[in-house]
This record gives structure tokens, C-alpha cells and sequence, in this order.
């Protein structure tokens, strides 16, 4: 037992550090350090960057192209992109369609498909969710009628991230409703030029716009793009679900987060005192610093126990769970710290350049400004990829057999 | 021992609910939210019209000379409505701050304040103080007949709606004296004031005020001078209370909507308000709702009482609790909805984001448990 | 609305206040204000003292011998005897089977059985639970056969509180097994001198010995000791379970708690320091008494509503949740705030006599024998009663409309 | 990066929860509580001949020269089967003490202590220092070859059990100086020493220890005079590590016994396990468990680190946290199992006790929540 990670994975971790040192724009490190909003350029603009070191199919194997790493080297290139600033890498394609297409899509789909993800030159988005249809995903009902060597796809899914920035989306679509629910839905590659396309935002609480509703009509999808088998959609659905886990905790995102917390913590004063130095808020924060210790420790039990083998287990399920309170606990803690600062909320306040307006004055501290937004965006952390409820209920059917 | 309302109460705030209801619906709201100036004068003549903003106006300056208890119930509607008028910044914080000072130029604003004619914010707090008083370095040097004031106050609310600033400055000592601050009554429009206005999260608008030599007369002076710590402590106690009884109609909202949400829901074939886990968190919000309602009441009870002490020890122990359960419920009720608990078009997330601003408002939970507790071991 | 209460109500709590200065012995409100342990004889004595002075049948109407108070005037009543160190009531004669049988008993069961418990001379306990019938109280076992002018009572009670020391059992049992669980119970009241009743003790984790299991076996029981109908027993004992709720919150004792939280707290140091002055255990305490003060404005809203009529609602489930988890609460903390001499644990150290015994000189502060014994038998409080879990389903329903 | 047990201690692991499962059942743990002593020499002896008392103790003094690591793979059976006996005590924390103040007359009896000859416990903490490790009150005064020892040590784990009571002394300096401790070997039998003993809340046995004018010759010091300070904490932070592996084999069990419990209790006519809310708790349980779980394994890594800083923040981090999980485990454990959690005849109530003095013992998590504050800041 021994908390050290090997030397050879000492030195794949500085590899990370030097590159992203060198290579990550400041400007879009300084917007992460300090939770100013990222433009598509900015997120296409790293991901091109990864490419051309070798990195852009982060969790690929090397014969698709990617850089051939294990989960260890792939939870250390996360940690050290989070900590130095990098952006989170958009999952939905790297992450969640490509690992899809290399188990059941076809050689012509994984050429064409595969290096433009890599490459950054396709932005793909997700076709999962329906009104009906949230944490009780297999009762989705758009449709996709075979005609010819289309299917034909009417339907509305909901809770699309970023579709306002994408080319494809991939989509569970229900081809036989006689089937029990499960048995009926096949998975889809589309275009989102298609005609009969249209994406609707959906504005949140933080007045931003990062999901959308998307409306299809009559949209002609050609049969080759189809994943697998008809009807088989949601076995690929679920792997699809079950494999993105070696970043779930965030811990590497959350570190950075805390240490943002603390250098907050102590500018801010209270009584005249730093704030980090206020007995109960000092213990908040070493709360939570505590919390993300124990949780990145079992973080690392899991990818220990995982080390050459790929099965995640439900123990997903918890670092999930405690991840996202951690995250949104250390966001609720930032918005505190600032005081009646936290209250001023200007939408153009959460663009890195917003103060170089000289006709704004900034109201409080620049740090103050993203806040409360970030903390009322952060709630959809316990919600998105299924509710904490839903967690739940997995640890008590999966891990404790009730 | 008793907490009904009394016929007048009860009236009071049926009037309100229903104006507010049926005038002041969700739809309108966001109109007005998303107008530039972020209020609504023919909402302002409406509540002027119902005699609201009478409420807390002595009756020798035309006003009903009632105080926090119809304030109190009136400030539940106003939550759930999310009436974004200055009604507790003017007819609440400011109107109490006029009536401390006792003072002839006091008596008139407050007269064109009970008919609405006139809107007035108390301009007090600054960017270092965090909820202290007493922290106040904006300074006002006396020159003849006149005063002139140089400072900076931070995170004014409605102080752009508002016709008229109450700024405090300090004449004499060092900025954490509880002596030598005096209350200005300063036109908005005073050469040498500037207001950076902006939303706060909550869509309603604040401000930071900027002073730079702004000069008013010595009878814009409130009260005697140096001394005028005590009424602005007077009125933003009052508005406290206020303010923890509008966070309770909040959650009631909250509550309100959560119950609807989980029995129309639909999940795995069953509405989900049937699964044990989701009632029980439900249960939850009710018991968090009604200990917060208590303490509502009490500040209520409390935010006039001469005795200083007793008085802040009923208003930390309602906000530090009032702030907890707010939060609780505000999460919960994101959490129970969903998705669409984040979406600007449900009420639900304009509700959550008042509830938030309150826990700021004021000092948050940790704040008031602090001053408790050294008000209680003292 | 006003916190004050009249000033006829203030005049009673005056003469409660002196009564108790007057007539509680110094010996059992040291007891009490220091949380050692009470004899039968303690109870015994302080109920003859109360029905002297006319206040034995707490809750009951005049017509019965009672005092005739109404809800507040109990409040008020039960508030000042828990803070100055009386006995908490024996709640099983004169609050849970007097009102049954005032309500539901004919006269010769009221003429014999409620002199007895106003005057202290006839001990009471509860046949309720099972062992299979906890919260779900209706599947009880335990079976009446009719045989002439006797039941012939067979079966197990569990969890009897101070069953040891009885005279009368009340009891539900099955006088009809083919009716629906709730159509076929009948309530009897039973001599505990009854051959056929045997009563084991169940020992607790502190050591003490308060509850029992009781065994019938072909006990005999006159028809005439049957409340009411055959078969109509579940009526009674809604009645019953509903009916004890003027005290469910508990907040005379917890204040009394409370200031003895506060007492010790003012009396440990740490790190040289009085311990109330550490700025997180001060937040602890002050945190629980505003907990119990918002508690206690909820108490008496629920009285306030209820003043004159005595439906008590459903909000008796949120006084009871929110009573145990802060009684719960202050005796964590007090088992806190004496830090390495709560492990101590000798049993005779929870009566108050045992310092006097030089042999045995205290480890620690006298005020440190008792607190985790304290500590751990606490737990019950959100366990019996009608468990948290059981308070939640009822509001989720009755209030919530869930 | 690995969390795997080597061969060795997972051998050692298997042996000792082998031997503890079938040799010290519930009922043979019952009945050495019950006995006046409270401990058993066979089991002892069983103990003794299973290596298990040598683990700590060096090589070069017929013992196995192991460490936290393996005193980690055997404390969850430790805790899972209640032991009495003054494993912890003895073959931990005195063991851990003699083998840093490195002397010869530790080194005889470190021989002893391997082959369960020798019971020694380290005798530290007094009535005022509630965790506060520099607190010693005790003096030792040299006169001739002798030291003169006059105190009062609290709450002593194991002392009547123990053959040998090392305890601390000051020669030097104010009660609360780093600088000026020694460690001193006591024949519990020594003149003027008395042992006041009773049992804890969880039926181990400790004592009072009152030294009045006890005699003891000056090689019974170990190490320097007055050096003893940083021994003493390491033993004591080496024990904090071994309690906290023992709190997650206690936690481990409760969690395995309200799951068995609840899929077998019938209530409403199906088993409770299907009601959602005590689903969602036992989650919450098991969350709980492997954050502590993981937290156990901080503090064995990083208990006899060389950086007292980095060990003390590990310690601390994960004493705060492994107490917050004892509390929420031990707690719900016992409410999920209803009245049958609260009694005697259920091992679940003993299990409870247990950790509820773990909680206690060597500081609860706010002291350790407020020293992880207070070393993570400078």
C-alpha cells in the first residue's frame, strides 16, 4: 500500500505539466482560474492543440489513434489539465460517441467519424434526454422510421449541452414500440444540418445558455448511420453511460476550485480580519478540504483496483455523488466568502473581458462577479447524469444488494 | 400567546395576495425584469393605491402608522409574487430610518413617501463593512451652511429607482465608531453623486453610489449630528424582519410547487411523489418551512424592542436559522423539480434566486449564529 | 400576535413555579438537574404530591378529579416542573389509559380505576408493541379468547416501559383473527399479579433496565376490565396514540438541558480556555438553542391554534422530530464537552448517592458520570413514539397531501 | 499508487480474523466484559501466539519489525470482534513509545511485551489536558539515583491490566513546555501508585492513576531527561492511526448487520430494506464508510512520518472525518434497527459504544477539524 504513484507515472505527470505549461493560452487559463465563461473557440482551440501532441482521443486506444493510455494516465492528464487551467474537455464526442463507434460501429463509421473528433474539426452533442424522459430514459419516445436507406426521425429531446455549437449529434431513437421499452430504441448518427433540425435554447437560472431543446421533424438519416444493430440501441446506450468515470470525482477541477476559495478567503475581510482567519469559516474550509481529500483517496482506490482492466463499477456511483457536493459545496463557500458582493449579477460579468469596459466600474472585487451564477449553475451538478437520487438507488441495488 | 393576525392583518394581507395575484403575475414580472429600469410605476401607483406604502408612515404625515407586524404580512405576498418595486428598500428600511430621526425634514419626505410619490433608499453600507454597522468611512466635512460628502456605498438596493438617498457619513471619528455618523437626505440627482446600477441576482436593481464632493444644505442633515448610528440600526433591523418574513412566503412557494411538481411527474410509471426518498425530503422542506415561519414571527415580534441586545439576539437567531432553511428549502426545491428547476422560465429558479440573495442580504447564517452566540454569553 | 402570554396564563405559571419551589423534595430535583437516575419511589412521591395539591390527573377535566386545565395552562405546567427538576410524568395512567378510559370506559371502570392513578397509589404500563409489531402496530399477535365472563389472554408484549415496577397493564390483543388486522383488536386492562404474566427485563446499552417483554400465558381477565366494544380497540388506541401530544416537543426539559449544556461547558477548558468560549463549540450551542427556540414559537402556534379545542393535528409529528433530534443533540454535545471523562462508565454512577462512597473516588467531574450513558439511552428518542422515519411518512401524507 | 495489502500483511490479516472470528465470538466477548478484570490471559496467549503482540516490536528484539500498515490489516477484526484485551494499548501505542525513546531497558522489555509476557501502557494525558499532548502536570524530581514521581494520570487505557505503566513527567519547565519531559517505567505495583479502575463506555478498562511521592530508580527513564515529548507523540499519533482502522472494521460491521437486518425485518408486510428512505440511508452509510475506509489509510501512510506537519494534517484530517463517519454509521445503525439496536443482547449496541468512544478518545473531529485548520494555514 502506498499513496506514491510509480516513477514512470511521476514522470508521465510532469510530461502533462510541461506541455500544458507550454501550450495552454494564457488567456484561456486565466479564464478558467478565475470562472470567466469559455467561447467554442477557446474549447476547439485546446482540443486542436491536444491533437497535435498525440492527445486528442483522450481514453483511446493507440490503434484508433489516440494516446493509448490507462486509466491512472488518463485520471493524471485530467488532474493536471484542471489544476493548470486547462478547459474541461467537451465529452461528447472524445468521451462518450467515439467509445461507442470503436466497440460496435463499423470501420467506414470509425473512419469517418473518429479523427475529426481528435482533430477538433467536428463538434458533436448529445440526443439522450425527453420531457418524459429523464432519469427514466427508456420510456424516450422520438421515433425513427425505416424508408428506403433512411430512417425518417420525428421527436423532441431535451437537455442538450451546447447543440447551439455542434455538427453531429447522436441520438436514441425508439424503432419498435411494440418492444418492451428497452428493446425497441437503436442509436443514431445525425447530422445536425439535416434539414428538419431546429435547436431551441433552453435559458437557465445564470441567464446562460448551455442546453437546448432539439426538434426533429421529418429528418432523413441515412441508414449506414446506424450504430450496431436495430433495436439494440440501448446496450450501446448503457455502455455508453457506464464508461466515462475516470474523471467523474473532479478532483483535479475541485482542487483548483479550493484553492480559488482560498485565495478569496483571504482577501476578503471580516472584522477586520482575513476571512480565512474567522474560526467558523476556517473550519468550512478545512471541511471541505478534508472531504476532498478522503473522496480523492477513493478516487484512487478505485483506479488502483482498476489498473489494466476498464469495468467501472457502481463505486461510480459515489465518487459522483461526493464529487458534486464537494463542487457545489466550495462554489456556495465562494459565493459566501464575497459577502454583498455576491449580490450584483451583470450577464457581460461573466466574460474574462467585461471590466475592460471603462464605462463599468467594477461593482466589488473582478473575483466577485461569476459567483452566484457559478454557484446556481453548479446545482445542476446533483441533477445532470443522473440525480443523486438515482445514485442512490444504484449504491443500494448494486453495491449493498437491498 | 397568540399569532393570529388581527382583522385589520388578515385584511391587509388578503388585499396585498390578491392585488399581487392577480396583478402582478409571473408573466409581468419578467416584463419588468427584463425592462431596462427593472420597476414598474403603474405597480408602484397600484400598492400606493391599496395604501402599502402608507403601511409603516406615521399618521401625522398621512400614513397608518402601523409597524412590523403588518409589515410582516404583507412581505409573504411580496416573496411570492417577487415583487421587484423597492417597497422594503423605501416603505420599509427607508421609511423606518425617517421615522427614528424624528425630524421636521424627515416628516416631509415621509408624507410624499406614503403616497408613493416620492421613493427614498437608505445608502449605508460599504464595499469593506460586511454587515458591520458601525463601519463607516464615507465623510462629510461641514463648510458654512452646507456639508460635503466624499464615499463610496456599496451594493445600494433600488438606489437608481430611488428619488432620494439616505447617506450616512461620518462627521467625527475613526470608521468603526459607533459616534459621529450622521444620515444625509441627498437628491439622486445631486451634482457629484454617480450611480453604477446594475441586477443583482435576484433581478432586482442596486447600485454603487459614488460620492465626490457632494455638497447638500445643513437641513439635509437628519437628526443631530454625530448621531444617527442608532436609527439606521433601528431600520435595518426592521428591514431584517421583513426580509426573513418575505423569504418564508418564498418557500412557501417553494414548498407549494414542489408538492404539484412531484405528483404530475412522471418516472418509471409512477408519479414521482410516490417514492419514499422524495416525501421524506418533502417532510423535510415542511419542518424547515414552519421553524423558519416561527422565527418570522418573532423577529417580527422583536425588531422594534428598545432593548438593543434582546432585540438582535431575536433577529440573529431568525436570520442565522431563517438563512439555513432557505437554503435547504431553495436547494431541495431545485433538486425535487429537476432540470426544469434551472430553467429561467419556470417561477421555481426566480424564486431560488431570491431566497439566495436573502441569505446574502444582511449576513448570511454564519454571521448571525456569531453575533448569537456573543450576544447570549455576554 | 404576541409572545406574551396572558396574565392569567402568567399567574398560573407563578403558582406552578411556587408550588414546585415549595414542595419538590431538594434530593429528587438534584436527580433531575443532573441527570441521575429516579426510583419508583421518587415517581411515587412527587405524583401524591401533585394530587394533593389537586394536580394529580394532569389533562383530565373536573368532572374526573382533574384540575381542568386547558392545553396552555399544561404547557405551562409540564415547562416549569421540567425546569426546576421534577420528575418528568409517568405518562401511562394519567396521560395515555386515563383519557381512554374517560372517553371510551363506562362508569364502574372510572370510578375504580382513575382515583388510583391521580393518587399515585396504582403504577400503569403499556402492552402495545411486539416483537413483529413495532411501527406496524395492527399486525399484533398477542390473542383474547372469550371463555364465560374471562378473556384468556395468550402472547408477548415487548418494549413495556418500567413494567418491573406496575400494577395495571393496558393491552391490545386479537379478540377476532379473521377480521382485518385492524377490525379484530380489542383493549383490556389487566392486573400485572394475574398469574399467567411474567416480565423480563431487556437490558439497553447503558445498562439501565426500563423496558420489558411481558408474556401471557392463559392469563384470565374479567370481561369488565374490556374498554368498549369487542373489536373496536383500534379506535381507542388512535385515540390514545393521538392524544398525548401537549408535551411531545419537550421543551421544558430541553431547556433545562440546555442550561446544564451551558453550565458544564463554562466549567471544561480547552486549551486553557473555557470550553463555551471555543468559537465552534459556541456556534454548536448556539446553534441548538435556536433550533429550540424556533421549536418552541412553533409549540406555541400549535397551541395557540389549538387553545380551547383539543384536536391535536398532525403537526404533533413535526414538535416530535424536531424534539428528539434537539434533545438528541444537547446530550451529544454535553457528552462532548466533557471529553476523555465521558469514557468512564460504572453504572452506579448514575445514581446520585454513588460519590459518596469514598472507596471509589470520581474519576472526573461529578457532572461527567452520566453523560454518555445519557448520551446513548437518548437514542430511543427518535425510535420510540413512533420512529422519525414513521413522523416523516405521516406529514408526507397528512400535511403534504403525498 | 496502490491499495492493495502486500502478502504478509493480508496473511496476517486472514490469521487474525480467522482466529478472532471463531475464537472470540460475541458471547466469549460478553463474558470477559462481565468478569471483573475484564480481559482474558488465554485469549491473550491466543494473540501472543499468532505473532500478533510481536508486530510492532523491532527484530532485534524477537519481534516481527512491522508497522501501521500491518497494524492496519489486523485492527478492523479488532474492532469487528470487541476485543478487550489491550492490543492497542499495549502492542501499539507502549510498543510505539519504547521503540522511539530507543534505550535499553526499553529494549528488555519491547523482548517481554513481544512473547505477551509484559503488558505495558503509556500513561499520558491528565485531567486538564483534554488532548493537548505538551499538558503534563506530573513531576519528577531527581534525588540521588532516584526520580520522585507526584501527579495524576486520566482516564488510562488498560492501566490495572497492565504489568508496567510508562508514564510522563516533568522536570522541567510550565505544564503546558514542549521541552523538559521524561518517560518513566512504573511496576504498576510501585509504592505510592494507585489505580482507581473502572470500565469505559465500551467495556475496555481504564483507570485514574494517582502517584504520590512514587519512587523509581533513575534507569527506570527512558531516553533523555526531559527529550520524551516527541516519543510520546509519535506513539500517540501511531495509536490515533490504529483506532482509526479500528473505527472502519467497526463501522464495516454495523453496515453488513443493518443491511442483513433490514432485508430480513418485516414490517407493513414486506421487508423494510424496500422502503426507499432506509435505501437511500444505508447509501449514505456505505458513503460514508468507504470515505472513512479510505481516510484509515491516510493515517496508517502517514503516522510515523518524519514531517510532523504533513503527519499531523493527515492524522487530523482523517481523525475529523473518521469521526463524523462514526457518528453518522453508529448512529443510523442503530435507529435503522429500531429498539433492537438499543439493547444489551445485540451486538449492534456494543458496536455503537465502541465507536461512540473512538469518537472520543485522542480528540473528537472538531478539535481535530480546528488543528487541521490551524496547521494547513501556517
Amino acid at each position: 500500500m502506498r499513496l506514491e504513484f510509480t516513477e514512470e507515472e511521476q514522470a508521465f505527470r510532469e510530461e502533462v505539466r510541461s506541455f500544458v505549461r507550454e501550450k495552454l493560452p494564457p488567456a484561456i487559463r486565466d479564464k478558467v482560474l478565475n470562472g470567466f465563461e469559455l467561447t467554442r473557440a477557446d474549447h476547439v482551440l485546446w482540443q486542436r492543440t491536444l491533437h497535435e501532441r498525440g492527445w486528442g482521443g483522450v481514453g483511446w486506444p493507440k490503434a484508433f489513434g489516440g494516446p493509448g493510455w490507462n486509466s491512472v494516465q488518463q485520471y493524471i492528464f485530467e488532474e493536471e489539465t484542471a489544476l493548470a487551467g486547462a478547459p474541461r474537455l467537451i465529452p461528447f464526442g472524445t468521451k462518450m460517441v467515439a467509445p461507442v463507434i470503436m466497440a460496435f460501429g463499423n470501420a467506414a463509421q470509425q473512419q469517418r467519424f473518429l479523427p475529426p473528433i481528435s482533430a477538433g474539426s467536428e463538434w458533436w452533442c448529445q440526443g439522450y434526454s425527453e420531457p418524459g424522459a429523464g432519469s427514466d430514459l427508456a420510456s424516450l419516445k422520438t421515433r425513427a422510421t425505416l424508408e428506403g436507406d433512411h430512417y425518417v426521425v420525428n421527436g423532441q429531446k431535451t437537455w442538450n449541452t451546447l447543440g447551439q455549437y455542434a455538427d453531429w449529434i447522436f441520438c436514441l431513437v425508439r424503432t419498435d414500440s411494440q418492444a418492451k421499452p428497452q428493446s425497441g430504441i437503436s442509436f443514431l448518427l445525425i447530422d445536425m444540418k439535416s434539414p428538419g433540425i431546429s435547436v431551441r435554447p433552453i435559458m437557465l437560472l445564470d441567464g446562460g445558455h448551455e442546453v437546448n431543446e432539439i426538434w426533429f421533424e421529418n429528418v432523413r438519416v441515412p441508414v449506414q448511420n446506424r450504430i450496431g444493430d436495430e433495436n439494440k440501441g440501448w446496450t450501446y446506450a448503457k455502455f455508453l453511460l457506464g464508461h466515462e468515470r475516470t474523471n467523474i470525482a473532479g478532483i483535479g477541477g475541485a482542487k483548483r476550485e479550493l484553492a480559488r476559495l482560498k485565495r478569496i478567503a483571504g482577501s476578503e475581510m471580516k472584522n477586520r480580519r482575513p476571512l480565512i482567519d474567522d474560526p467558523l469559516f476556517a473550519a468550512d474550509i478545512a471541511q471541505v478540504e478534508i472531504d476532498l481529500w478522503a473522496l480523492e483517496i477513493t478516487n484512487l482506490r478505485v483506479l488502483s483496483g482498476e489498473r489494466g482492466s476498464r469495468t467501472p463499477g457502481p463505486e461510480a456511483s459515489i465518487l459522483k455523488i461526493r464529487g458534486t457536493e464537494i463542487a457545489q459545496r466550495i462554489s456556495e463557500l465562494m459565493m459566501r466568502a464575497v459577502g454583498p458582493y455576491a449580490l450584483p449579477f451583470r450577464r457581460e460579468a461573466m466574460e474574462a473581458g467585461w471590466q475592460s469596459d471603462p464605462a463599468r466600474a467594477a461593482p466589488g472585487p473582478r473575483y466577485a462577479a461569476t459567483l452566484a451564477a457559478a454557484y446556481m449553475n453548479q446545482r445542476k451538478l446533483s441533477i445532470f447524469g443522473g440525480t443523486n437520487e438515482i445514485q442512490k438507488n444504484i449504491i443500494s441495488k448494486m453495491i449493498v444488494g437491498l | 400567546m397568540n399569532f393570529e393576525f388581527s382583522d385589520e392583518q388578515q385584511q391587509l394581507h388578503d388585499t396585498v395576495s390578491r392585488y399581487l395575484t392577480e396583478q402582478y403575475t409571473f408573466e409581468r414580472f419578467r416584463a419588468i425584469n427584463a425592462s431596462p429600469v427593472g420597476w414598474d410605476r403603474t405597480a408602484w401607483a397600484g400598492l400606493a393605491e391599496l395604501g402599502v406604502l402608507a403601511l409603516n408612515v406615521p399618521t401625522a404625515q398621512g400614513g397608518l402608522g402601523f409597524g412590523p407586524l403588518e409589515t410582516l404580512s404583507v412581505m409573504g405576498a411580496c416573496g411570492r409574487s417577487l415583487l421587484l418595486e423597492p417597497f422594503l428598500s423605501s416603505a420599509v428600511i427607508a421609511t423606518a430610518a425617517l421615522r427614528a430621526v424624528d425630524d421636521a425634514a424627515a416628516a416631509e419626505l415621509l408624507t410624499r413617501m406614503a403616497s408613493g410619490e416620492a421613493i427614498a433608499v437608505l445608502a449605508h453600507y460599504e464595499p469593506e463593512s460586511r454587515f458591520e454597522t458601525q463601519w463607516v468611512t464615507t465623510r462629510a466635512k461641514k463648510a458654512g451652511d452646507h456639508y460635503l460628502l466624499d464615499g463610496h456605498k456599496a451594493v445600494v438596493l433600488h438606489a437608481g429607482t430611488a428619488d432620494t438617498l439616505l447617506i450616512s457619513a461620518r462627521i467625527a471619528g475613526e470608521p468603526h465608531d459607533a459616534k459621529g455618523i450622521s444620515l444625509f437626505r441627498v437628491p439622486r440627482e445631486a451634482q457629484g453623486l454617480t450611480l453604477d446600477v446594475y441586477p443583482t441576482i435576484d433581478g432586482q436593481r442596486a447600485a454603487e453610489v459614488y460620492l465626490k464632493a457632494v455638497q447638500v444644505p445643513v437641513g439635509a442633515r437628519l437628526g443631530e449630528e454625530g448621531a444617527a448610528l442608532p436609527a439606521i440600526e433601528a431600520a435595518l433591523d426592521i428591514g431584517l424582519a421583513a426580509l426573513c418574513a418575505e423569504a418564508v412566503g418564498v418557500m412557501q412557494a417553494l414548498l407549494d410547487a414542489t408538492v404539484a411538481y412531484v405528483q404530475s411527474r412522471q418516472q418509471f410509471g409512477t408519479a414521482i411523489g410516490h417514492f419514499q426518498a422524495l416525501q421524506h425530503r418533502i417532510a423535510d422542506m415542511l419542518i424547515h418551512l414552519e421553524q423558519a415561519r416561527s422565527m418570522s414571527y418573532l423577529a417580527a415580534l422583536r425588531c422594534a424592542d428598545q432593548n438593543v441586545t434582546e432585540r438582535r439576539r431575536a433577529l440573529s437567531a431568525a436570520k442565522a436559522l431563517i438563512g439555513q432553511s432557505s437554503r435547504f428549502v431553495g436547494q431541495q426545491a431545485v433538486q425535487l423539480h429537476g432540470g426544469m428547476g434551472m430553467t429561467d422560465e419556470l417561477i421555481v429558479s426566480h424564486w431560488f434566486k431570491r431566497l439566495t440573495a436573502a441569505q446574502l442580504m444582511f449576513g448570511d447564517s454564519d454571521t448571525h449564529l456569531q453575533r448569537y452566540a456573543a450576544l447570549t454569553r455576554s
